[in-house]
C-alpha cells in the first residue's frame, strides 16, 4: 500500500506548444493508472498553474469554436470533475491584474464538487517540498 | 541500481531535448541503471521506424535501438499523440510500446528519479 | 516601406520591435502575441503599445481562443479576422514578417 | 488576383501556427487568391497522411484535401526535412509535392507577398 | 528538499528560478541554458550567477557545441559530462526537474 | 530578366527549434533554384544575423563531435562558399562582449573568397528596406 504524489507545475502560456494541455491530460490519466499497480498502490497529481501558467485558467476560451480544439479551460473543468486538485498562484494573478472571476474555479455545471483554489506562491512552494516527484510544464 | 523516469514532449529534430534525453538515458544505462523513456506531444516522432540519418538532422534510430538491446531500458509512445499525427503501430520502430498516458504515471510510482522535459 | 509584423509572443522578440522602422508599420498580434493588447502587467500596459506610429490589429480567432473578448482590448488595438488578414496582406502592407 | 507564399516549420499539433498558416491560406483562397504553403523543418508533419482526428489536437489533414481542390492551393514538404522524420513519399496526403528548398525560394520569386512562419 | 534543477533557455523562465528554494540546489546550465554561464551581456554576467546557496554546472556537450571553452565559463560553474548528471541525479538530488 | 532579393534575417539562438539551420539551408538553396525559373531570371539571399541570433556566429561549435549533428557554423562557411551575402550586427555582438576574433567571418580553409561582414544595425535595416521580401527566423 502506497501512495506516490506527482506535482504538475505549469509555467507555460496556453496554446503554445502543447505543454499545459499534456500537463493536464497526463494529471487527469491518473484515474486508470491503476491497471499497472498493485492493489491498494495509487498515484495522487496535483496541478498548480504559476508564472504565465496562470493566464491558462482564463474563463471562456473559444478553441473549439475557432480551431476545433478543445479548450485548456475545458480539461481544467475536467480535472476537477475528476478530483484532482487544482490550485492556481494568487500572486502571479494579480500580476496580470486578473480576479478569481476571471479564471476558472469549478465544474459545477457538469457536477464537480472540486474547485480550484487560488493560494498564495508560499503555498505552492510548500506542495513542490511534499510530492514524490515535480515536473514542470 | 536505480531507475530513472524520463518524459519528453519535444520533437525529432530541432531543440536536441530528444538527443539530450537518448544520451542521458545511454550515460544511466552504462552506468547499470535502468531508464523509462516516455515519448508524448511531438516526442511521438522519435518512434517513427525508418528515419533516414542525414548530418543536418538528429537521427536517433540507431541509438535507440542498441539502448533496447540492453534489456534495461524501455521506450514507450503515447498511442492517441501517434495516432493525431498519422504514426500508427506498423510505422514504429520494434520494440518501441504504445500505451496511453496512465503508463507513464505508473512509471513514475516506481522510479527513483523523475525527469519531465517540457517544451519544444 | 510598408511593413505588417505579425508578433506571436509574450516574452520573446520585444527588442526586435523595437527597433524596427517603417514608414508605414502594422503589428499584428497573433497567437501569445494578442495578451499585449489587453494584459495589464503590474498595472501597466504592455511597452508594446508605446510604440509611436504603428497600427495595431489583433486576430479575432486568436484572442476569443484564449478567454479574451474583445471590450478587454486597449482602445489601440482592433480586432481583425483571418478575412481581414488577407487584405492587409495585400492591401496595406508590401512585407509582412512573423516575429 | 495575386500570390501568397508561406513558409512555416511548425509542427503539426500544439503551437496552432499550423492551424493559423491553413486558416490564413483558406481565407486568401477566399478572397480569389492562390497561395502556394511550403513546409519545412517539424511543419513536414502535417503531410502524413492518415491523422487521426481527436478533439484534443489540431487535424489539419481535411482542410488541406480542400483546398487542394480548388486548383489555386500548392502544398510542398521539403524532402530531406521528411526523409529524417521517416516520412516518405508513399507517407503523404495525396496532391501534396515533394521538393527540396529551392522550390520555395522559386514560389519567392513569384510571389507578391512571403510569410514565413518561423519558430515552433 | 535537495532540488536539481535543469535549465535550458537564455530568456525564459528566469523568474521561475528566482522563486525555487531548497535546502540543497543545483542548477544545472544545459542547452541554451549554458550561455547564462559564460556570456556577459552588457558587461554584466547574468543574474542567474548572483542567486546564492547554489551549486552550478554546465553540459560540457553543450556549451562545446555552441562554440564555448569551458576556460570561458564562470568560476561559479562546474562542467560537467552525461556521465556525471547521471551521478547528481541519483546521489546529489532527490528532485529534478526542467525549466 | 529579374532578380529578386531575399532578406533572411536571424534572430533565434542556434541549436533551439531547427530555425537558424533552416534560415541558412534555405539561403543557401539559392543556388539550385535556377531550374524552377526562366532564363535571366534568379534570386538573391542575404543573411542578417542580429539580436540573440548573433551567437549563431560563435567559431569553434563542436556539434558534430556531440551530437553528430552539422554545426551552425559549419552552414555558414557553406553560405560563404557560394558566395552569399553574411550580415552580422555590430551592436549585438558589442552588447554580448563578442569580438570579431569570435565569430565565422570566413571560410578561407575551403577556399572561399567572399567573407562574412560586421556592420552596424543601421545598414541592416537598410537591407530589410531594401530586399523583396523578408523573414524573420
Amino acid at each position: 500500500m502506497a501512495k506516490k504524489t506527482l506535482g504538475f507545475i505549469i509555467k507555460s502560456l496556453p496554446y503554445r506548444d502543447e505543454v499545459s494541455r499534456l500537463a493536464i491530460t497526463h494529471a487527469i490519466s491518473s484515474q486508470s493508472v491503476d491497471i499497472y499497480l498493485d492493489d491498494g498502490d495509487s498515484v495522487e497529481p496535483i496541478l498548480c498553474f504559476i508564472d504565465d501558467g496562470v493566464l491558462n485558467c482564463i474563463k471562456g476560451q473559444e478553441a473549439i469554436k475557432h480551431y476545433g480544439n478543445t479548450s485548456i479551460e475545458m480539461h481544467i473543468e475536467n480535472a476537477l470533475l475528476v478530483d484532482l486538485k487544482v490550485y492556481i498562484c494568487k500572486e502571479d494573478l494579480e500580476r496580470f491584474g486578473l480576479t478569481e472571476k476571471d479564471v476558472v474555479l469549478d465544474a459545477e455545471k457538469f457536477g464537480a464538487d472540486t474547485k480550484a483554489e487560488i493560494v498564495p506562491y508560499s503555498f505552492i512552494h510548500q506542495k513542490l517540498e511534499e510530492v514524490d516527484h515535480l515536473q514542470f510544464f | 541500481m536505480a531507475k530513472l523516469t524520463i518524459g519528453t514532449f519535444s520533437s525529432l529534430i530541432g531543440s536536441l531535448s530528444l538527443d539530450f534525453a537518448v544520451k542521458l538515458s545511454d550515460a544511466a544505462l552504462k552506468k547499470g541503471h535502468s531508464v523509462d523513456l516516455w515519448l508524448s506531444g511531438n516526442a511521438t516522432t522519435l518512434a517513427k521506424k525508418d528515419q533516414k540519418a542525414f548530418r543536418d538532422y538528429s537521427a536517433l534510430q540507431k541509438p535507440v535501438e542498441e539502448m533496447l538491446s540492453t534489456g534495461r531500458f524501455k521506450m514507450t509512445s503515447c498511442e492517441a499523440c501517434s495516432e493525431a499525427r498519422g504514426i500508427h503501430k506498423k510505422d514504429m520502430i520494434e520494440g518501441v510500446n504504445r500505451q496511453s498516458m496512465d503508463w507513464y504515471l505508473a512509471s513514475c510510482f516506481s522510479a527513483d528519479r523523475v525527469l519531465l522535459i517540457g517544451g519544444d | 516601406m510598408r511593413l505588417g509584423v505579425f508578433y506571436s509572443h509574450l516574452r520573446l522578440g520585444l527588442n526586435i520591435l523595437d527597433r524596427l522602422r517603417a514608414d508605414k508599420l502594422g503589428i499584428i498580434l497573433v497567437g501569445n502575441g494578442v495578451y499585449h493588447g489587453c494584459i495589464k502587467e503590474n498595472g501597466k500596459k504592455s511597452p508594446l503599445l508605446e510604440k509611436e506610429n504603428v497600427n495595431f490589429y489583433a486576430l479575432i480567432e486568436d484572442f476569443e481562443t484564449r478567454g479574451i473578448t474583445a471590450d478587454k482590448l486597449d482602445s489601440k488595438v482592433k480586432p481583425v479576422s483571418y478575412s481581414d488578414l488577407v487584405d492587409l496582406i495585400f492591401n496595406d502592407y508590401e512585407k509582412i514578417v512573423w516575429i
